[in-house]
């Protein structure tokens, strides 16, 4: 598998490191809300097909990637920078 | 001063070594300079950055991700977003840049000492590396005076491309004895010349 | 000459005689010969035994499929089992031998398993073998009794132990387009490619480019198709945008037309060049991918199909114009199809007498009567093989007339004297690759064969690949698939023309003749048709179930001859069309892939060495080095005599006594800069450090975001914006991406750049009673005393010239710095501290005695930050502040984290006086003989010199609370039982008098 | 005579194999049943049977939207332990043993059980006390455990690389000698065979596509075949469970789907008598009956349905394969293939009720699936029958997580990818 990393090129799957489910929103550092909190760090979109997620091309510039990947069939139809990205976030849950 | 220490130094044999017999088709010397050092700029600063490269080492470096350029002993190239690496024969770069890059800029770290340069030149540079690192080293693909940041398994590695036929990696000091002799063994189809 | 070497044979360089040997026996060959062709040329017929029923098998094929002729070629002790002798390229000294079979091949003990036939059919194991529910040879015994002897029948071949001198290499490779196969498809795909200037890779597994233009004896643009395949390969040679690959099989299709090649590099020679690898596996990342790979003939299943001397019709003909051997003096042919008659007259010309053809078909073309009329055999139409006799060879067959409408055998059997028996039952093309990387594959009727799928990544077929399995077609779309793979369009020149034999392609819809006796669909594994019809029987209908059930297409050549046949017998037992029973998924590999080569590189240096900056300095110093990750650290420096745990008492005891000088440069160090460092570093860590105050340092803690513990170290502020955080050594990596991904994803307008310097700095912890004095003497360009540096102070000065940074802090309890220098005068700084302490009795000391007294003072290591305990577990948390939200604060009050059950720190002594064990369990009430009620374990242990005692680190149930109370250590591993004091984990100086001096 | 034995064997063998029968019918699906099983899986047919057997509910039927026991059950590397860290883990693993162990002549169906021991290698001081942890921790629950040294190691498997300058040298290592391997294909075909004998309806070419509801309640399932509506519905569709969970309107589950990728060399004489394990990396091996070598290491890495794997771990496994058994190097892989694992947040199954109500999860099973089949079907029928979660299962739960009460043997927090 190869990902486009924006700053890199196309480069080997080897070189990434996988973050998990991008859609998860961390809650402000602050926050007392606890189910938010659980939600961010355990609970995971799971998708059979595309599917937002976080790389960072650590054996390459070290960037955190947002990437759109089918999971089904592999095909990346999106790669980006993750910071700064405003991207699609799913605002966590919950009664505080 | 002081001289400092090769990490290679034991595993270092100056001469021409494996299939040689027909000419050897790379040769590998550690570059050794002075000074290496790694700026980074914020976003939005990169230009105050490239101009300040310029305004210490003299050197313009061209536009575009990877881009780099050596001359005279000094060298830079970028090897992500925002951020390059440059490295001079002479040693005071690190407090040059930090005078020329202030806060507001971006940040200055002295990489001197916690990278080693490992150059290797020849005909058949481009297949040896191609042994280690999943890029494309073709000249189109990769043209000369810029850089890559990429990895051989645990050894990550910045490549600079200082010639049609050569190329310096920055790799960490640590692993440098290990690659140094990864390289010479990959290097033994082919023959080769420690210089 | 041998016996069957004939004057044909363009691949056979008559003048080179190459010397081998077969179990024992000294053969010779030429130049060109596989194993198989040279010693079928020296008249050899058996080559091998089969899985399960050990029966006789001679050569199938001539190429990768050959499931039969499995030999393991010895070089030295390094054996290397299971090859297909149609791959081996002989050379002078090449020794082989053949496998599963005792004493002998010609006499095998295990084929009296022949005789079980029936019961030893398909699954019979799993009706089997459960034994007696009661007594000695109850629950799993029996089974495992009778499994030695199944487990020491089955198998092939033997492997080794002996280390594989050979080398190994991996390469990567980009190009715009791989050609897979270099048939006449692939020669005109890569050539057209390459005309517009695309790079290009053309891969051939066999050692020579052109595929059947080798063999099939045809004529292209007025050249003998051989001569023209080398014509073409010439041009080739002359491209500098192209890349050949001989002896190069493509066994994988990976994600973004990622490929994955094998190239047996010096297999075929007597002694390899100096530097060059057995093997070497390319990993291709090609723009597009021409698939011209081929297909493979199928044979036909009938009574006695796999009798020595039964052959492929078209392996015949290769064995015949490729490689000068003529199989058989007295050929048969039985087909279902036109192709083979090729096969046929090619013998025929090249020597033998054609004996008779059978055909299933009631009729043939005019044009194919008139090649059967040429090989003057009897051509008996409407006829089917039913036997063949024989016993290590082929002396005969049985025919009968057959109707294709029903199956039927009506008339009296008639036999015929044969040698050697051509069977084709038409054609498989080679879609394994494109099978795994497309969909389902579609079936022909009319081929009667699985075409490509629909590609799912960035493909395109040619030639018999594709079901055209004329060469005119293939020359047609190689051509045009290698303009479309290189994005070009259409050239309007002329094509080659060819000349061929004539001929339908698609076969009669016959693969069984179902007669008496066994009928084999696999032949490696001896799954029969009746196997098959068994599970079906059974309910074993799926493609996947009927393969997993009767292990039909999982031997060596993965089902490669035997797939269509197999489904096809299943398909008439289910009276469905084969669609509907389905395909199965081909994975990778293609072939089978040595290990070594998938290893490659990594073969014999799995993992690079990670040294320190004093490193040499260290194992010149007596050292024995210890590997830590991917580091090697001291972990004593023992005089002679010494044991390991003399060593370190010794150490330790000097240490605190006097003084000891460790290296620390492994622990990882990050340089965090930028106006918002200190706001970071407040949110990474418990504790603040937005108030630590420049040229200080302080200890920190970190958890992670589902509030556990996950690493601690110390972080000097350097300058207002600049900061060096220490990680554990083990951890550097780690905390290193949790940083980077905080400042990336989650808080992307904090302005701080992280960097690891842990290979800028070397490091030495130099500590005990006399280490400021020893300091003193050492560094110019400050005062080290307790004003100038006080306990978590930084100065920087300079030792013997070289520039260091002092930082005043302990690991060790003892009065004790960290002077950090650049890596390249690591050696430099360390010789001079230890000449500077020779006066005062400093000692070296390794990662035991820092142990040691990490224990003594009950600091916390990655053994206790184990990813499972809390900050509270450990006694940290004065370490979480309550000012100030972090990462990890609003998980780490959860009820599962503060339960009162959790495992604690405390400190062990043991009352028995003897050694501790890592590990080791705790237990309130000791029972040896039935051990249970663990409360906790052993984290660390030593002896402690301090304390004259055996001490230990543990993880206990209550903690706390236990201080004081008895316990017992419950170690049944080791057999170490006995009573230990639970005290508090700080033994030593509890309230760091010694640091604070 | 039982129906599969020695003589049944020779009888039929002498009648030509002509009466053997179906090992299971092929019924259409009923309209309703007492308990809907979503997944003919190992998971999903062990608890079929004992719900027959034990609960004595047969009125059950199991849907497999494949050819039975398609998934992970036929995907894995066969090895059986219970040599845990965790006292849950250890407990639960331990009475799946004591059913392995019993399971041929349970279901009179030879799972080929052999007991030939699981050896963890162990390369520095370090790792051998942490696995003289998780060895006394077995010991402590009574498990076999015991240590090996290296001399003692070579003898048991002279093809390793002992040698004090490999460059992880083997200091030693953990053996379980109860534990081994077992025929992967045979355990799910055993389980089919006598839960189908029992009554229970097993359905394949069957793909459940939605859930009858009534309000939050489970009432069914809408499958390629129609609707069957069922008391229970119970989820045993372990790297499926996104997917179907998602049917549900469950979107976010405390699981990834991971490609697991296993490995078999061609057939070799008898190589190695155990199950062995690499500490430096991650790699395990057997070698099964017919002589193949069967390995495997790590997942891929990152979430994926695809059941195909990508070359770095290829690389990775065979690369820590021979630093253990270099004469391995001209050996060949001879096939590799994907299974797609539910890698749970910590490492550690979930067998529960609900989430919805009418619903029962089984799930979570990353690496250990198959080794967990007996237990898991005896759990899951438990707490299916009995509406609560038997001892065993009682810590399996699906809130577990947001409790902070998580099972984590390997000490990787909520990171997946790391279990």
């Amino acid at each position: 598998m190869l990902i486009t990393c924006p700053y890199c090129g196309p480069r080997d799957v080897i070189e990434f490191t996988y973050q998990g489910d991008g859609n998860r929103e961390r809650p402000e550092p602050a926050s007392q809300n606890f189910e938010a909190w659980n939600a961010y760090v355990y609970d995971r979109l799971n998708p059979a097909g595309d599917h937002n997620e976080i790389w960072q091309h650590s054996g390459g510039c070290r960037s955190h990637l947002r990437v759109v990947r089918n999971t089904l069939t592999h095909e990346i139809s999106s790669v980006a920078f993750a910071r700064g990205d405003h991207g699609p976030r799913r605002k966590m849950e919950g009664k505080s | 001063m002081v001289e400092r220490l090769s990490p290679l130094e034991p595993d270092f044999h100056p001469g021409s070594h494996g299939n040689f017999e027909h000419g050897v088709d790379v040769i590998l010397t550690e570059t050794r300079p002075g000074s290496i050092v790694q700026l980074a700029a914020w976003p939005g600063e990169e230009k105050k950055l490239i101009a300040a490269i310029r305004a210490v080492t003299g050197l313009a470096l061209p536009d575009g991700a990877g881009g780099g350029i050596s001359s005279g002993g000094k060298s830079v190239f970028g090897f992500a977003p925002g951020k390059f690496t440059v490295a001079d024969d002479a040693e005071g770069l690190a407090e040059a840049f930090a005078k020329a890059v202030g806060p507001a800029i971006g940040t200055v770290t002295d990489l001197s000492h916690g990278r080693t340069v490992i150059r290797i030149a020849g005909p058949k540079a481009e297949w040896v590396l191609a042994k280690f690192f999943a890029i494309d080293f073709a000249l189109p693909a990769f043209p000369v005076g810029s850089g890559r940041s990429t990895a051989h398994h645990d050894v990550f590695a910045q490549i600079h491309r200082s010639g049609t036929d050569q190329f310096d990696i920055h790799v960490f000091r640590s692993f440098a004895r290990s690659f140094w002799k990864a390289l010479c063994h990959a290097s033994e189809e082919v023959g080769y010349e420690v210089q | 000459m041998s016996p069957r070497r004939i004057e044909t044979g363009n691949r056979i360089d008559r003048l080179k005689t190459i010397r081998f040997t077969f179990d024992g026996a000294a053969y010779t060959g030429h130049a060109g010969d596989t194993l198989a062709s040279a010693l079928l040329a020296n008249g050899v017929t058996l080559f091998g035994r089969s899985f399960k029923y050990h029966r006789p098998r001679g050569l199938l094929s001539a190429g990768v499929e050959e499931p039969n002729a499995l030999v393991t070629v010895l070089r030295g002790d390094v054996r290397e089992p299971n090859i297909a002798a149609t791959m081996v390229e002989i050379h002078d000294g090449l020794v082989a031998i053949s496998q599963n079979r005792f004493p002998s091949l010609s006499w095998d003990i295990n084929a009296v398993n022949q005789l079980g036939g029936k019961i030893l059919s398909a699954g019979f194991y799993y009706k089997t073998f459960m034994g007696p529910v009661i007594g000695p040879f109850k629950g799993t015994r029996f089974w495992m009794f009778c499994e030695h002897f199944i487990r020491r029948a089955a198998g092939l071949g033997r492997a080794g132990s002996a280390a594989d001198p050979a080398r190994y290499e991996r390469m990567n490779a980009f190009c715009d387009v791989l050609v897979v196969g270099s048939g006449p498809a692939g020669l005109m795909a890569a050539k057209a490619a390459a005309d517009q200037g695309a790079r290009v890779i053309l891969a051939e597994l066999d050692p020579r480019f052109g595929g059947s233009a080798n063999w099939s004896d045809e004529t292209i643009d007025g050249l003998p198709s051989a001569d023209w395949a080398r014509r073409a390969v010439k041009q080739l040679e002359g491209h500098d945008n192209v890349r050949l690959l001989p002896r190069t099989t493509v066994w994988g299709y990976y994600d973004n037309n990622t490929l994955a090649a094998l190239e047996r590099v010096s297999d075929h020679k007597e002694n390899p060049g100096k530097g060059e690898p057995l093997h070497r596996y390319w990993a291709i990342r090609a723009g597009s991918v021409v698939l011209a790979t081929g297909a493979f003939e199928r044979p036909l299943v009938f009574p006695g199909n796999d009798r020595p001397g039964v052959m492929l019709a078209h392996a015949a003909e290769r064995y015949a114009n490729e490689f000068g051997v003529l199989p058989g003096d007295k050929v048969a042919l039985f087909t279902n199809n036109d192709s083979a008659y090729r096969s046929a007259l090619a013998l025929k010309k090249a020597g033998a007498q054609i004996v008779a053809i059978a055909d299933v078909r009631p009729e043939l073309s005019g044009d194919v009567r008139k090649l059967a009329e040429e090989t003057e055999a009897e051509i008996l139409t409407g006829h089917a093989v039913i036997a063949t006799e024989g016993g290590r060879a082929l002396t005969g067959l049985k025919l009968q007339r057959f109707d294709m409408a029903n199956g039927g055998l009506t008339g009296d059997a008639r036999s015929i004297h044969a040698d050697c028996l051509l069977m084709s039952g038409g054609w498989s093309p080679t879609i394994h690759l494109a099978s795994q990387a497309g969909a389902r594959a579609e079936w022909s009727p009319a081929r009667q064969a699985f075409l490509p799928p629909q590609p799912t990544q960035k493909w395109i077929g040619a030639g018999a690949f594709t079901g055209s399995f004329s060469t005119a077609e293939a020359i047609a779309e190689g051509r045009a698939a290698g303009l479309a793979a290189a994005g070009g369009s259409s050239t309007p020149t002329a094509l080659p023309s060819v000349e061929a034999a004539p001929g339908d392609p698609d076969p009669a819809p016959v693969f069984e003749i179902r007669a008496k006796g066994k009928s084999f669909v696999d032949f490696q594994h001896d799954v029969t048709a009746e196997d098959v019809r068994l599970a079906h029987r059974e309910g074993f209908v799926s493609v996947e179930h009927l393969k997993r059930y009767t292990t039909l297409g999982m031997a060596t050549d993965q089902g490669k001859s035997s797939n269509v046949p197999g489904l096809s017998i299943m398909a008439e037992a289910l009276g469905k069309p084969i669609p509907e029973v389905g395909t199965t998924r081909f994975r990778p590999p293609f072939a089978p892939v040595s290990i070594g080569s998938l290893a490659a590189e990594r073969f014999g240096d799995l993992k690079p060495e990670r040294l320190t900056p004093m490193h040499d300095w260290h194992v010149d110093n007596g050292a024995t080095m210890y590997s830590a990750g991917l580091w090697y650290r001291p972990m004593i420096y023992g005089l002679s005599g010494e044991t390991i745990e003399q060593a370190y008492v010794r150490e330790a005891r000097a240490t605190r006594e006097t003084a000891g000088i460790v290296d620390v440069s492994t622990l990882g160090k990050i340089a965090i800069q930028g106006p918002d460092a200190a706001e970071f570093l407040d949110r990474v860590y418990t504790n603040m450090f937005s108030t630590l105050a420049v040229g200080k340092a302080r200890y920190g803690l970190m958890l992670r975001e589902d509030g556990f513990a996950f690493d601690d170290g110390t972080t000097w502020r350097l300058g207002e914006q600049d900061f060096l955080m220490t990680t554990t050594t083990a951890n550097a990596g780690k905390v290193m991406q949790h940083l980077e991904y905080f400042l990336d994803v989650i808080w992307p307008e904090l302005k701080v750049h992280v960097t690891s310097v842990t290979d800028q700095w070397a490091g030495a912890a130099i500590g005990g009673p006399k280490a400021r004095q020893i300091l003193a003497a050492s560094v110019t360009g400050t005062a080290v005393d307790n004003v100038t540096l006080p306990f978590m102070g930084i100065v920087r000065g300079e030792i013997s010239g070289v520039p260091v940074m002092i930082c005043r802090l302990s690991f060790s309890g003892e009065m004790a710095f960290e002077v950090y220098c650049g890596a390249g005068y690591g050696t430099h700084v360390w010789e001079t501290l230890v000449a500077a302490g020779k006066p005062f009795g400093l000692v070296t000391y390794g990662l035991e005695a820092l142990g040691t007294m990490r224990i003594e003072k009950g600091h916390v290591t990655g053994a206790e930050i184990d990813g499972r305990t809390t900050a509270r577990d450990l006694h940290l948390d004065w370490m979480l502040s309550k000012k100030k939200p972090f990462i990890g604060s609003a998980m780490m009050d959860r009820e599962g984290l503060v339960s009162s059950d959790r495992l604690e720190l405390v400190g062990l002594m043991a009352l028995d006086n003897r050694p501790l064990n890592g590990g080791a369990h705790i237990v309130e009430e000791l029972d040896e003989a039935n051990p249970h009620g663990s409360i906790g374990h052993i984290t660390a242990c030593c002896y402690s010199p301090a304390l004259g005692k055996h001490i230990a680190l543990a993880l206990v149930k209550g903690g706390k609370a236990r201080h004081g109370t008895r316990a017992h250590v419950s170690d049944p591993l080791r057999n170490r039982f006995g009573p230990v004091e639970i005290v508090s984990n700080h033994f030593y100086d509890p309230d760091g008098s010694r640091m604070h001096g | 005579m039982a129906e599969y034995s020695a003589l049944s064997l020779l009888a039929n063998a002498l009648k030509g194999n002509k009466d053997w029968k179906p090992a299971w019918r092929k019924p259409d699906p009923k309209a309703s049943y007492d308990v809907i099983i979503i997944g003919g899986g190992g998971h999903g047919l062990s608890t079929a049977y004992y719900l027959a057997k034990e609960h004595g509910i047969t009125n059950v039927a199991v849907l497999e939207k494949g050819w039975l026991g398609s998934g992970n059950v036929g995907r894995n590397t066969t090895a059986v332990r219970s040599n845990y860290l965790l006292p849950a883990n250890t407990r639960f693993y331990e009475h799946s043993m004591k059913m392995w162990e019993g399971l041929s002549h349970e279901l009179n169906y030879n799972v080929m059980f052999s007991q030939r021991g699981c050896l963890n290698l162990a390369h520095t001081p370090a790792q051998f006390d942490d696995y003289a942890r998780r060895g006394n921790a077995m010991r402590h629950l009574g498990v076999d455990a015991e240590l090996m040294t290296p001399a003692e190691i070579k003898r048991l498997i002279p093809a390793l690389d002992i040698s004090s300058n490999a460059r992880f040298p083997v200091v030693g290592g953990l053996m379980q000698r109860r534990a081994g391997t077992a025929r992967h294909d045979a355990v799910a075909w055993g389980y089919a065979r006598g839960a189908d004998r029992r009554g229970v309806d097993i359905i394949e070419n069957c793909e459940v596509t939605g859930f009858l509801r009534d309000g939050d309640r489970v009432t069914g399932v809408t499958t390629s075949r129609g609707d069957i509506r069922a008391k229970k519905v119970a989820v045993a569709v372990a790297g499926s469970t996104g997917r179907v969970m998602q049917l549900a309107g469950v979107d976010t589950m405390p699981i990834e789907s991971h490609v697991l990728q296993a490995f078999v060399t061609e057939s070799l004489k008898p190589f190695i008598d155990t199950v062995v394990t690499f500490g430096m990396g991650h790699f395990y091996m057997s070698q099964s009956d017919k002589g193949g070598l069967v390995y495997g290491g790590d997942i891929d890495g990152y979430n994926s349905y695809a059941q195909r794997g990508n070359l770095p771990i290829v690389d990775e496994v065979m690369s820590e394969m021979l630093a253990l058994f270099p004469g391995l190097a001209r050996v060949r892989m001879l096939r590799s293939w994907g299974g797609v694992c539910d890698m749970s947040m910590d490492g550690s199954p979930i067998i529960t009720m609900g989430p919805l109500p009418g619903m029962y999860l089984n799930c979570g099973w990353c690496y250990g699936g198959f080794k967990a089949t007996p237990a898991s079907g005896w759990c899951f029928a438990w707490t299916i029958a009995k509406d609560q979660p038997h001892d065993f299962n009682a810590p399996f739960t699906l809130d577990r997580f947001h409790r902070g009460l998580v099972i984590d043997d390997k000490g990787q927090g909520a990171n997946p990818r790391l279990h």
